[in-house]
């Protein structure tokens, strides 16, 4: 792996571009429910303001290496090469979609990009992460699986076994805590001993004696080289370590909760609407990652005006493309629902 | 003088009013009463109303724990699948404290959660798990359909010295009805006939009594007389009262929005067979969710689910059988 | 050429087979494979056998992860009550991961469990918890009553693409029987007729096969000549074959050693009522545990424990009630 | 509370006596199984080698402060006041037990002596306990906790959730981590990455901010003192603490697990069965807190030989009535097994 200083303008422009792709992609999303509200069902949740933090961990991976998030997915395939137009029509329910309409937005998978599989049940799928660290040694395959889940999940008895077995057993895995400082309504003062004490939820790991770390997660290059430190001492066998990754989820926890035909949108951010907390919302955005790197990236001339607004463009295009062929595509036939029950 | 309430309502006003009655009532879980201008923290303080980290193990076991030395905790864990990660609190801790110390303590205790979400929440969040409650002696499970029951049900549970599982049907949230004022427990183990009908007896719970009233609305037009039972608590379940209807109208078909094997209709159907197989003319006939997970796309969760066209055609399918013949 | 063999024995020996079959399997669990000396860390190494801290959640979680990546898991549970403390992973991550990704992945694993400790565990290492595993679409379980199909289920549960929950009955472990030798697979799915009869049909698993047997050797003395289903997988449940039978016989008790609303039997008897109801000329009868928690003492025990005794006179009643008449 | 270095004579005898009892009910009980072979069912698992930890912990209590440990439970009711009597029926599966012979030896229960019930699945009670601090704090009746369990128990999710929440609410709580260095057959080293990377597994604390001590529980009187610390702490409404108190277990995890009719017995201990460290076992044997503590009494004048033969007898006889007492009193009717389902 480079070390950050290093990174070719090539790559640096990768990255920012899956961080556009990203945003734009969520963006999208967000608009579907004003756009063709109902076409979206059940619950949505948007990875905006998570860009740098998703990117920066991710540009460490080796070819093979698993990323592993929660429910809240859409960020990590965009960034392993999926199709945003399959991704797009599984969000809309559709027969082209990403899991054939069976998933929805918590489910999506692609294991054909690194990309196994989610679940909408807090904390489980770091043991499912963990578990994929297991195959890689059991295998001997020199994968590192890159495990992702919220501040609010590190307080489920999953992420304290696992994080625990994989130390036992030095599994290659990386843990990246995303401390977006929310839980649904809920700030992390209220509800995480670490936090409430004035210490970094990175203490956590002491728990395990494994390296705890806590990283600006709205500074892409800083993500990548506490991620890709850990990464490499994953993969030569040294055993996990525990990221916290800080910034701020932009949106609100997912769209209003409410029983059709009420249609459903998304409201405004909790520290907002349940707080009052106008100016920590505001404070947040005026750090937005995407932001902070195209300054860095025109500043330091690796950007130009006019090649980003042709990313800009590109970018929005691809997702353009993507609505549209999600609408285009027909529904599943109803008679489809009882396949892949079992293999 | 019964007011007309939401669903959702009732069961907030229940709360409200069983803390008001007595202080030992606490009432926690996540995404609860954040700032000092919420609700019920205005109403009973952070003592009494406290929010959880997403802790379900911690925060059933801390309520078992709670109400065996004192506290008669309801739980707010919003979706019921999500009891799964805990479960041994509520089905090997919670019920069986009291027996196996010989009845020298008690853990009342609600544990209320919401069910059913068909209505695109995939895989993890629409499933029925209410089975997994049953035939554990000590437990105790409601299933209200209405805001009445809603309601009467909950205080029930709450003044109730035994743990309860109390689960609260999502699509049934904003429907309206009356609610008797005041002081109103519906006792646990006593079915309601929603409709009363003869030829047929049709039982279901939660939003499934909603859809079968209204499978009995078109049947009664083409001249076919349902009666349609609601259990109300499947544990205690009240057989007799089934039994009785089955006895009159001698054709039984169950609705439940659970697979077959995790239906309560099958539990229902076996009983019957045993306590009511003199009365039945026919078959006994379930109307249940396909044997799949619940799928995201509306097509396929419209295809896995009972509704009203499935549920009316069992019907019809029930009383074309002739009578068995012995 | 078969061998006799302990139950216990036979479930070790299939797990062998299968890791020497294919590198893939891997086998964990609490307490396992502790020092180099262990037999199975001798076999397979410790790469491959390995030991786990008290966290069911990740031991089971991690199985998931490793099933859907190319590992086959066979996690060593010990006792099925323990799973509850993380009862997610088997019913609502293992079992849906395929169907929610649109069948892109697999989870071939094994859970695998003792249960039915009848002989003191008391009030929380003894219950039958297997209900809660049925109607979970995605989800096979097995429940073995002899040596030769504690190897044949497990072998097939191994190779099985799906997961399993494998539960074998504590109070068989040092049975004898023959087991045939070499590639032994069992489908699941298919009953096994444990004795052949034609007055009334008997369905029983694990250690009730055991006691039904001994009652339908009683009940023949007395001239009752009892047919003996053990259906041996819950999930898929051989329904076909039960009606088939109650068509011969026309009479069927269920034994089950779980409190009723928990039974496989109810279950079944459920089934009958919608599939076999032409068939049945008395009531179904059935013999499960009380509604209690199991109770530490001997006499409370068999008190609420089926035992012979409680059988025959349950095959007795239902020979006795005359056909229902309609 | 006293320091240890005031505590009156009374008060440091009271305590080696309590710890003589438990040894010697727990002999008792383990002899149960060679005398009265098929007279114990189940599983039956023993505290001798805890006495000083359980002693010195239990010591620092106010009139109604609770103990809430785990299915190893014996020990704690006898420092309570429990009838050992009852325990012995109890466990004996009589009419006259503590639970009328519904629970066992796994779950003792004698609410009236602040001892409220045990769970025999492993985490699960350190949330019992934990809700109990609550009711505590709710109320505001000045109790505090006394949680037990295992170095293994420490593994399992309930154990962490549990302490976040503890430490969050402040509730006044003391958690004993009882690390006697195996779960069943399973050595720490195996299992615990504190452990396996040299750290002490009080570390644990750190994942939750609040204080972890670890104290050699051989020795009574440095366990009554920091146990006392941080009870005073609770009570002071400062919130939880982990004391991680080693000692070794002299005994077998449980008896041998077999299938009836074969007679049950206790098997050596896994040091010696399992891992064939002999030396190991015997190593700790000499750390024998009984053994210490006498030797410290009778040194320091305050137990003369004489007092000790005396209270040695006194203890005997107290047991051997508690065998006879079990072994006269009648079995529960069957009939009964339907009481207590239900309040
Ligand atoms: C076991 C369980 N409990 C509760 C929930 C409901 N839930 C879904 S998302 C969520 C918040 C997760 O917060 P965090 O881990 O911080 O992730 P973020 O949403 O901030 O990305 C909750 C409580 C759940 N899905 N599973
Ligand atoms: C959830 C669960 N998993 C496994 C067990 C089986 N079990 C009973 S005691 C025990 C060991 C506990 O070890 P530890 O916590 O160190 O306590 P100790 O026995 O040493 O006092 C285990 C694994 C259980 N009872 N519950
Ligand atoms: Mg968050
Ligand atoms: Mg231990």
């Amino acid at each position: 792996m480079q070390k950050k200083e290093d990174l070719a303008k090539d790559r640096l422009l990768w990255m920012y571009t899956q961080m556009l792709r990203i945003r734009e992609f969520e963006e999208r999303i967000k608009r579907t429910f004003v756009e063709h509200p109902g076409v979206i069902r059940g619950h949505t949740h948007l990875g905006d303001g998570a860009e740098a933090s998703i990117v920066g961990a991710l540009a460490t991976r080796s070819e093979n290496d698993l990323a592993m998030p929660s429910y809240r997915c859409h960020g990590y395939p965009i960034v392993l090469g999926t199709s945003t137009k399959k991704m797009m029509a599984e969000i809309y329910g559709r027969k082209d979609g990403l899991c054939q309409g069976f998933g929805g937005s918590m489910h999506l998978a692609d294991p054909a990009h690194h990309f196994p599989g989610t679940s909408g049940i807090i904390g489980q799928a770091i043991a499912h992460a963990t578990g994929a660290a297991l195959t890689a040694q059991v295998k001997n395959t020199g994968q590192v699986i890159y495990c992702f889940f919220g501040d609010g999940s590190s307080k489920q008895g999953a992420f304290y076994e696992s994080l625990n077995m994989a130390a036992v057993w030095k599994l290659p895995i990386v843990y990246v805590l995303e401390n977006n400082e929310y839980q649904v309504y809920t700030h992390v003062s209220l509800e995480d001993a670490n936090h409430a004490a004035g210490d970094p939820l990175s203490q956590k790991a002491k728990a395990f004696s494994i390296p705890g770390v806590t990283v600006d997660g709205n500074d892409v290059l800083k993500v990548y080289e506490e991620v890709g430190k850990a990464a490499e001492r994953a993969r030569a066998g040294r055993g996990p370590s525990l990221i916290e990754s800080k910034f701020y989820r932009f949106s609100a926890h997912g769209n209003a909760i409410t029983v059709p035909p009420v249609p459903t949108q998304f409201p405004e951010h909790e520290a907002i609407e349940t707080y009052g907390k106008k100016d920590e919302y505001a404070a947040a955005k005026a750090k937005d990652p995407i932001l902070q790197f195209r300054t860095k990236l025109l500043g330091s001339g690796v950007l130009s005006e006019a090649e980003n607004k042709r990313i800009e463009e590109t970018v929005r295009a691809e997702m353009e493309e993507a609505v549209k062929f999600a609408l285009a595509s027909p529904f599943p036939a109803p008679e489809e629902a009882v396949k892949y029950v079992y293999a | 003088m019964p007011r007309e309430m939401m669903y959702g309502e009732a069961i907030a006003t229940a709360i409200v009013e069983e803390m008001k009655r007595d202080g030992d009532v606490i009432f926690y879980g996540q995404n609860l009463g954040m700032t000092e201008k919420d609700h019920m923290v205005r109403l009973f303080g952070k003592n009494r109303v406290r929010i959880t980290p997403i802790s379900e193990t911690a925060e059933m076991g801390i309520a078992v724990g709670a109400a065996m030395t004192g506290l008669r905790p309801v739980v707010e864990l919003w979706m019921s699948e999500f009891m799964l990660v805990a479960m041994d609190q509520a089905l090997n801790e919670a019920p069986r404290l009291r027996y196996m110390t010989g009845g020298q303590v008690k853990v009342p205790l609600v544990f209320k959660a919401g069910y059913g979400f068909g209505a695109g929440w995939a895989g993890q969040h629409s499933n029925c798990i209410y089975h997994m409650m049953m035939g554990i002696p000590g437990l105790k499970v409601a299933l209200p359909s209405t805001p009445a029951d809603a309601k009467g049900l909950l205080t029930a549970a709450i003044r109730d010295d035994n743990p309860v599982v109390y689960l609260h049907h999502y699509m049934l949230t904003l429907d309206r009805g009356e609610v008797p004022d005041g002081d109103y427990v519906i006792p646990f183990g006593v079915a309601d006939v929603k409709r009363a009908g003869s030829d047929v007896t049709l039982v279901a719970t939660g939003w499934m009594v909603k859809k079968s009233l209204a499978a009995a609305e078109v049947l009664a037009k083409e001249g076919i007389s349902v009666e349609v039972i609601d259990p109300r608590t499947i544990a205690p379940l009240d057989v007799q009262t089934i039994v009785a209807s089955v006895k009159k109208t001698g054709r039984l078909v169950l609705v439940d929005q659970a697979p077959r094997h995790a239906s309560v209709a099958v539990i229902i159907a076996g009983e019957v067979a045993e306590h009511g197989f003199q009365y039945l003319k026919a078959p006994v006939k379930m109307v249940t969710a396909l044997d799949t997970s619940v799928p995201y796309s509306e097509p396929l969760e419209k295809f896995v689910l009972p509704d009203e066209d499935k549920i009316v055609r069992a019907v019809k399918a029930a009383m074309a059988r002739q009578a068995a013949t012995v």
